[in-house]
């Protein structure tokens, strides 16, 4: 791990340049899909994402616990070893909107993302890949999200 | 009303019902998703404010608080965590950690102690408060808790901390000790250590301060016993008050030994 | 200016471990404060990891990925020295970049 | 932080007379001392008046490690006993549904709560105690009341034979020091934390043959 320090003045250039440039070096991101994240339905969201049915895989991974202790912080990772993804995608079935996140993967990362979102009730939990042969691939696990805690 | 006493042993005879072995694997899943968690604890983020803030000159004096004496000297900060609360001969008191970090913060920064005592958590100097005590607990990570109980006032803040545990009072009749006072106890699914005794390593007094994952907030020793009078429907303890500070002493003495993970990850 | 990312680039055989934790409310949008009022969703849109200053991965989240965000993934054939960078950016337009060195 | 305490002072000065250890104060000038450490650390917020640090007999007596001398827990438990207030027209049951919510929900009394009426306070059962299995989050502080009414073989709590064990729960809820003196339990009845409607919610869910806790 590097020293603070370090980090610090050294992010402290990589700002000032990013300011005088005012674009991140090399970077064609993609504008940010609110349609998706809107999405309140799996449907919806392949809808928004211009992407095909998808269909249940044993290729594709989801990690979770079974219970979560809170629901304010439940670790979730995608992942999936088949070549050729485009994206992969974290969905809660039962939040307001079920897109948590999605990722661009390139050849230089393995299809394998790991994060942490929030869950307002126990549900059904997804993991899906994006291929880039139009196949629509996922995983799913149901996470329990439990009380805990005085409660006060 | 001659049935009662009868009844009552009755239905003391019958209170044991048997608690599934669904419980079991719910404390399992619990636990399996602490571990989970483990890695990357947002603490570290703290950990990285308070570092700084040590470090920079700040307050009406424009001063570091790198000469601050947390106990083992000006400026050293390795190991003092485990020592704290402690007495201080300069200002003739036993402190907490955030009552020691006031007295520095006062006498070389400039800043008025009791009107950062006064802050509500989070807000303003309280927040550097917090981040500090992050990074000063984390220079003592893996070390034992070790509080001396050499000066007469650091034993006689045990005995009131003691005393101060067992206090009931308020509304629903609680004291620290309705919650932390024998073993293998829960609350919901959340086990409490029994901080009558050392309740074993990186648990109880050796696990504050810590990530709140449930309200996303880092949460000092202070901020911790706050909230434990809040639920225990007491009225508003004051910030670093000699109260909460023999508390400390009483929990950190009785965790003697008790390997530290500060700051931890909580729910 | 938000804080400081942690970074964390850890080579595990021809691969290095990337964990990242950042500093960010992550406020939903449904939540009210104490007079009732809802709060403004505030929350990271965008990310990019960059490996020797190449996009290796782009991610879009939404405010439901938890306050203060973990981010954990894998570049491939990363070595001891390189340079990893992480870029976020929220729905107000604020962002962040920090860089660590892959160890 | 100029705030310097009365005892704090005498203790110095005992301390700078050289040779001060806890053992020249006694126990029973550190009780002293420790109340006075709970008037000056508090202060009132919210409903959370100052009141609440003011014992009563049992709260007092119940705060040490070791528990009162048997004719003090007589006296709570006897005082305990006649505070109960017996439910109006002798209905004890109501809504197990109710109940249910209630025994959920931990909330009410703290200094960040509005109000102190009890239509803002939950019963909050499963922080202590399993009652019906299908919630997994349960506390262990209390024992298990999976099963309360059937294990007690009530089948109608109209039943005259039912009513010890009905009357029993009341009390209990009501007022938990009438059967142990130093029960972890608060007092819900007589502390005003519940209402009677709300407690016979509560009872319903422990006791009513279709509550899921009775299945």
């Amino acid at each position: 791990m590097m020293n603070r320090r370090d980090l610090l003045s050294h992010s402290a250039k990589l700002a000032a340049l990013l300011a005088t440039t005012g674009l991140l070096p090399g970077v064609a991101h993609a504008a940010y899909n609110a349609a998706a994240f809107d999405a309140k339905t799996m449907a919806d969201l392949m809808k928004a994402l211009g992407a095909g049915t998808p269909t249940e895989s044993k290729d594709v991974s989801i990690t979770a616990p079974d219970i979560a202790e809170n629901g304010a912080v439940v670790p979730v990772g995608a992942s999936t070893a088949l070549a050729g993804v485009r994206k992969l995608a974290i969905l809660v079935e039962k939040n307001p909107a079920v897109l948590s996140a999605l990722f661009e993967v390139t050849d230089s990362v393995d299809a394998n993302m790991g994060t942490r979102v929030k869950m307002g009730q126990s549900s059904n939990v997804y993991a899906v890949a994006i291929m880039a042969d139009g196949r629509v691939l996922y995983a799913m696990k149901e996470v329990k999200v439990t009380l805990g805690g005085c409660g006060g | 009303m001659k049935f009662i006493p009868l009844l009552a042993a009755t239905a003391a005879l019958l209170a044991c019902g048997a608690v599934v072995s669904q419980t079991k694997t719910a404390s399992d899943g619990i636990a399996e998703y602490r571990k989970m968690l483990e890695d990357g604890n947002p603490a570290e983020l703290f950990e990285a404010k308070g570092e700084d803030l040590w470090k920079t000159a700040r307050g009406p004096k424009k001063a570091s608080l790198q000469a601050c004496n947390l106990g083992l000297g000006p400026g050293v900060v390795k190991g003092a965590f485990v020592q704290l609360p402690r007495w201080f001969a300069d200002t003739g008191r036993v402190q907490d950690l955030e009552s020691r970090l006031l007295t520095c913060m006062e006498t070389l920064q400039g800043f008025n102690a009791a009107e950062i005592a006064k802050t509500g958590f989070d807000k303003g100097e309280q927040a550097t408060l917090t981040a500090l005590s992050a990074w000063i607990s984390s220079e003592s990570r893996g070390m034992k808790m070790a509080l001396p109980q050499a000066h007469a006032e650091e034993r006689r803040f045990y005995e009131l901390g003691k005393r101060a545990f067992f206090f009931r009072g308020g509304p629903m009749d609680f004291s620290c000790a309705s919650c932390h006072g024998e073993d293998g106890k829960r609350i919901r699914l959340q086990d409490l250590p029994n901080l009558t005794k050392n309740p074993g390593d990186g648990l109880g007094f050796a696990a504050w301060p810590a990530y709140r994952v449930s309200s996303g907030e880092m949460w000092s020793m202070q901020r911790r016993l706050n909230d434990c009078y809040r639920q225990q429907r007491f009225p508003y303890p004051g910030y670093a008050s000699d109260l909460t500070i023999a508390l400390g002493v009483y929990m950190g003495v009785n965790a003697q030994g008790a390997q530290s993970i500060a700051p931890a990850l909580k729910r | 200016m938000a804080d400081p990312m942690r970074i964390r680039a850890q080579v595990s055989g021809d691969k290095a471990t990337v964990r990242v934790l950042m500093s960010h409310e992550m406020e939903t949008g449904l939540r009210k404060d104490s007079a009732g009022k809802l709060i403004p969703a505030w929350h990271i849109q965008d990310v990019t990891a960059l490996h020797n200053g190449k996009v290796v991965m782009t991610a879009q989240w939404g405010p439901s990925v938890s306050k203060n965000p973990f981010l954990q993934f894998n570049v491939r054939g990363a070595k001891a020295g390189d340079k990893i960078t992480i870029t976020w950016k929220d729905n107000k337009g604020e962002s962040r970049t920090d860089e660590a060195t892959v160890s | 932080m100029q705030r310097k305490h009365l005892i704090t002072a005498a203790a110095a000065v005992l301390v700078t007379a050289g040779c001060a250890t806890v053992s020249m104060v006694t126990p029973a000038q550190l009780d002293e001392q420790a109340l006075a450490l709970h008037r000056e650390a508090f202060r009132e917020q919210g409903i959370a008046k100052l009141d609440r640090i003011e014992q009563d007999l049992g709260q007092k007596a119940c705060s040490s490690p070791n528990p009162p001398p048997d004719a003090v827990v007589q006296q709570i438990e006897a005082q305990a006993l006649a505070s109960v207030k017996w439910p109006t027209g002798g209905v004890y049951l109501g809504d197990w549904r109710e109940g249910e919510k209630l025994a959920q929900n931990g909330r009410g009394m703290t200094w960040t709560d509005a109000t102190a009426d009890t239509k803002a306070n939950g019963a909050q059962c499963y922080n202590c105690h399993q009652i019906d299995q299908k919630e997994i989050s349960f506390g262990t502080i209390g024992p298990s009341l999976y099963n309360y009414g059937k294990l007690r073989g009530v089948k109608d709590v109209t039943d005259p034979a039912a009513a010890p064990i009905v009357q029993y729960t009341w009390a209990k809820l009501w007022n938990s020091k009438a059967y142990s003196a130093c029960s972890n339990m608060p007092r819900f009845g007589h502390a005003k934390l519940l209402s009677e409607q709300q407690i016979r919610d509560v009872m319903a869910l422990l006791l009513d043959p279709k509550s899921p806790v009775n299945q």
